[in-house]
């Protein structure tokens, strides 16, 4: 083992709960969001499959890293900028299942969109999450925007934006980059790499092994944590958000994680990914590989497991019973809010 | 003569375009293996080689400004837009580029280049993938825009399109791919000229002037109305620019009556050109106003099934638009 | 009230705002130390600092979407795009986002922003310096777009943008900054609402309707056609999107003649626009094709003087398209 | 001294006419196009300021990093993709002063755009210079595809193209790395880093010291070198070319250079720039340090000097007659090529 591969091992062996000064309540806080989104996100596939919703895009083998980071926020100061997989980000950021059902079901009461919006476009000014549009990467530059204001009103706020690695091709996520370093601004770019860009593997999107060695050449530090891991995951962000609020600027943040299903319910992945491929991502699942670490440290007993599984479950049945009960939309409706309207 | 989905006839003229040339290269996002987010490349990969058909990273800009060096260099690029509400990034690229490096350098340089595009509403989209965006280009000179409606257009027009010295938009409607289904002339090359209109039925009572998608609302709705005793004569416009204002005013001189119909928002859409120009210069022939029904001048088309009823356009609401214009 | 050069009113305008609420910010390519290119934002770094007078690195894209991040986190920013040939790469910042962000939340985020873009031809800019780009935008439902001709509404228009909780495209035409004068009242807080056009002139022989420079072309061509008897009915469009049309058809129907002018290529221009509504709502009141006098359809302005003269509308190409429409 | 400090300097003295095997005819004839180049470029401003010319874009300071980088690629087979400063570069490439001063005038028979393009909007297709436009780093793509065309095509061309480090904030830039790395396509990337783009100083558009440092981040080298030594960047050059010739990919190579004029005739650089700085600029003026650098190696005697400056001196003379004389563009051409004609 050379030193360089010591030393990495040795790093993570650090990353402990009791390293990272975690009580068990906040580990099984962490268990339980992850819990809450894979549910969350299999009632979703499950609401397409039965025809009741058109569409889904889906969060799984992304818990991990989601959990990891938003877990080092502040979530009532902080802002979320998220993406179309940010399942886990945003129930955590507060937004509760029954919410996340009616976006999937484009019901009048959606309160990301009012029904107006694909499935998958989170928002929800309460609570700090940015409204999210299709255009890849374009997010990025808004988080930047919002780190700025921040800066220039003293308000301590930091801003977390998600994407995938695809989308770090585009030119808005480099001029972001660029950007944020020049204003060392409040902001931690955190990039969901799954491997794919729907069918476009990394080695076609890209000429290095990693999107965070894109950091140096801009001004900022970049890290890669592995989200299999959710303290790995944690422990980087929660350096990042610090030095954040220290003042000290922006971090790309890159977090390896498996895609465990298509890119959506439009696409086919056997077509382009290996059996292989596929089954391996199923072994390094963030949810079960958690599940195992929190029983080897001995805080996941089976009985606590059932009763967060159980929890799970029921607020997974009333998001969906509250969703699939509320109205569509009213056509009357559909003009309104292209621009402001006059106050009262 | 075979008949054809319209997604294939599309497939067909890429096919054959890159067996008779080999200069003709596609390229986008996910146009290799997974052979696009539709299908329409599929196969192509496997046939012609990853250096012809490419999977591109993430990046509109960079897929439009690489296929201009690519055309510089000697190649024929026929870049995929995945969806039309994602070529934006690709604005300048093909506005200030690709468009004008003919006029700039005063024919030295030339840019031979297609962008196919899939477009459109109706298809559980919502706001970013249904967008209509002819308006936006049609303005710009040194572009051509083509918009088939039949198989046999679209395989004709695609194979015209790829041989064309200068940069070509094809809009494709995606709710089409595997609803429309035609003739198309399975012997010899079959290509259709860009610019010319098509009269797709003749009536004297008013004139339906659409593309893509509502070239086939428009014809149900001329069957509903013909059924009332109104015959529409109903052109299908095929080319936004160049334009065929000759098809259009012949149209208008037989029916004396306009209805210009598409899916894009109704302000500063396409049809506002071709209204104005039927008022300007075939004011003498008109019996009433030059009407139009578009989208509603929302973005885009919302998602929730009300709402994007509400949003299309299709043969009801055409027909009924007919019925007040007939009536005026 | 006080004589005031367009450019004076529009810096004025800028510097009374940030005054008014510390949360606007002005930001873009060399608007800080530099004071702008053409000298607009002079004077505001040095009274109000580097962090809200932003020399930003030069991607247009990055200038308008870390401008939708500061609109979300509570600032009002004013962009400038140095010229507006520059602001395509922002095209899917403002089209995609600025513009939807209100109607995709359901009202739940918006985006107050004022972009402030110099454009137009007549400079010897050429191809990529004297653009209009009017027809992009005023077709985007969700954006504003105002052309300001005289200093006051300059100012007032501005201010207006900058007080809107909606995206604004201010267009300001580059060759108007130090050629056109006008009063300006001095005292108090001069604003001019975003929506109505205003009759400069009137007449009972025909309509102008134009914006920005072109209605300085257009009164100097009225005061040459009134000389020969023919009076004018000069409508400055000022708000091209929200678009007036009452005033628009009120002129339209005293006078029953229709001239559009524009500088901007007339294929899918915004004369289309005004055209194609006076056709459809004003069919009665007209005696005469609603004409529209623009751009030739090449891109953009052509560099040698000769090229530039031959683009350019100017008063007496209006005149002479007055009196062929008179006569019609 | 440091290790490093010493191996820069080592590599720096390496770097000779010898080392580099260049003939006292290549020395001079590089010499003698810095001097065309600025003697053009002067002509071009005395056009502006005598009323002749609407505008100069000038390319003073450049030509050191022009001349190093263009003498290294075969001009007859390699293609080069310009910006606005390329007076040097266009030049060594085959146009002849009369055709530059023919662009500065707008005639009819400017070859690069028979009038229609502002000043400075260089390209010749016979000299395999692309047509040049305003918008910046848009050309950086196209270089790209150009080099995508020479592999799939096999023709060995490699395509050079030249930006500000302003340019490089803008999107495609990034865009234009990120596709040529994965590729590894025959294409350098030559920045030339004048400290400003427009009036903004390179510390408030990047974070790093270096537009160079970019590079690795998406897996291309990155090299910068000192524009006011031709030598250097003729070195530097040279090692991209043959890097590309051998199929081994992109380089993207960054000169440092002065530039000695305002950004344009539109721009008065005292606003943003000390007295200071304007000085130094004059004194690490490539013509001035070649100029020096060929007496010191004895390759440059006063009368090879004098003789040279003749001759530039009869070509600009003669140049700036012919584009006198040459016509105005007729506007009866003016909507030609809008599209191509059909052919006889
Ligand atoms: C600008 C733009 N182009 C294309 C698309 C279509 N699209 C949606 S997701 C996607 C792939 C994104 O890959 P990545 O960023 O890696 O995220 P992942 O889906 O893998 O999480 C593409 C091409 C889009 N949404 N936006
Ligand atoms: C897309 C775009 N935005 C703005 C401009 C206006 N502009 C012309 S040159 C320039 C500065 C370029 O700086 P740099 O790239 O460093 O090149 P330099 O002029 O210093 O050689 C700017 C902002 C432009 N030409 N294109
Ligand atoms: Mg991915
Ligand atoms: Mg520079």
């Amino acid at each position: 083992m050379s030193a360089k591969e010591a030393k990495a091992v040795r790093t993570r062996d650090e990353i402990t709960p009791e390293t990272l000064g975690l009580t068990h309540a906040s580990l099984l806080e962490m268990y339980y969001c992850l819990r809450l989104a894979r549910a969350v996100d299999e009632r979703m596939w499950a609401l397409q499959r039965s025809g009741k919703a058109a569409f889904v895009i889906s969060g799984q083998g992304h818990e991990g890293a989601q959990v990891g980071a938003v877990y080092a926020l502040d979530r009532d100061r902080d802002w979320l900028v998220p993406f179309y997989r940010s399942v886990a980000a945003v129930l955590l950021k507060g937004m509760p299942p029954a919410e996340l059902f009616l976006i999937q079901l484009g019901r009048a009461t959606d309160p990301s969109s009012g029904g107006r919006q694909m499935p998958g476009h989170y928002g929800h000014s309460r609570h700090k999450i940015l409204s999210t549009s299709s255009p890849v990467a374009t997010q990025v530059l808004h988080a930047v925007g919002i780190a700025y204001a921040a800066k220039v009103r003293g308000t301590g706020e930091v801003a977390l934006t998600e994407l995938g690695e695809g989308a770090t091709s585009e030119g808005d996520f480099n001029e972001a980059l660029n950007f944020a370093a020049v204003h060392r601004l409040a902001v931690i770019f955190l990039v969901e790499n799954n491997g794919y860009a729907i069918s476009v593997p990394v080695s076609k999107q890209m000429a290095v092994p990693t999107v965070s060695a894109r950091a140096a050449g801009f001004g900022l530090p970049g890290v890669t944590a592995d989200g299999s891991h959710v303290l790995h995951v944690y422990a980087a962000a929660r350096e990042a958000v610090a030095r954040a609020r220290r003042g000290e600027g922006p971090t790309l943040l890159e977090v390896t994680v498996p895609r465990l299903t298509a890119h959506s319910s439009d696409d086919r992945q056997e077509k382009y990914r290996s059996a292989d491929d596929i089954a391996h991502s199923k072994e390094i699942d963030p949810v079960r590989v958690f599940t195992e670490e929190l029983r080897a440290w001995g805080v996941l007993t089976e009985e606590r497991r059932r009763e967060i599984e159980e929890r799970v479950r029921r607020e997974i049945d009333l998001g969906t019973e509250i969703a699939e009960a509320a109205p569509l939309p009213d056509p009357s409706t559909a003009t309104r809010y292209v621009y402001a309207e006059p106050g009262p | 003569m075979a008949e054809k989905r319209f997604i294939d006839a599309i497939h067909d003229a890429l096919h054959e375009e890159m067996a008779r040339d080999e200069r003709v290269i596609v390229l986008g996002e996910d146009v290799g293996r997974k052979g696009g987010v539709f299908g329409v490349t599929e196969g192509l990969y496997e046939q012609f080689g990853e250096a012809r058909v490419l999977d591109t990273p993430l990046a509109e800009s960079m897929i439009i400004g690489v296929s201009i060096g690519m055309a510089v260099g000697g190649l024929i690029p026929v870049p995929e837009i995945q969806f039309a509400d994602f070529i934006h990034p690709a604005f300048d690229q093909i506005v200030s580029e690709a468009a004008r490096l003919r006029y700039r350098s005063c024919n030295d340089f030339g840019c031979p280049m297609t962008i196919r595009v899939p477009f459109g509403g109706g298809v559980h989209g919502a706001l970013y993938h249904s967008q209509s965006i002819e308006a936006f280009y049609a303005h710009v000179p040194g572009l051509k825009v083509v918009v088939p409606y039949t198989p046999a257009d679209a395989k004709g027009l695609l194979k015209s399109a790829i041989r064309d010295p200068d940069p070509v938009l094809y809009l494709e409607h995606k709710k089409m791919y595997r609803m429309v289904r035609g003739e198309v002339p399975a012997a010899g090359d079959h290509t259709v000229p860009i610019g010319p209109a098509v009269v797709r039925r003749t009536g004297r009572d008013l004139s339906i002037f659409a593309y893509g998608l509502m070239v086939h609302e428009a014809l149900q709705a001329a069957t509903v109305l013909s059924a009332e005793g109104i015959e529409a004569d109903v052109v299908d416009v095929r080319t936004l620019r160049p334009l065929d204002t000759q098809t259009i005013l012949g149209s208008v001189q037989r029916t004396s009556r306009a209805l210009i119909v598409h899916e894009d928002n109704r302000f500063g859409g396409f049809g506002a050109e071709i209204a104005a120009t039927i008022a300007e210069e075939g004011f003498r022939y008109l019996d009433a106003p030059p009407t139009r029904l578009c989208g509603p001048d929302v973005p885009a088309v919302p998602f929730s099934p009300p709402l994007e009823d509400w949003f299309m356009v299709d043969a009801e609401k055409i027909a009924a638009a007919a019925r007040r214009l007939v009536a005026y």
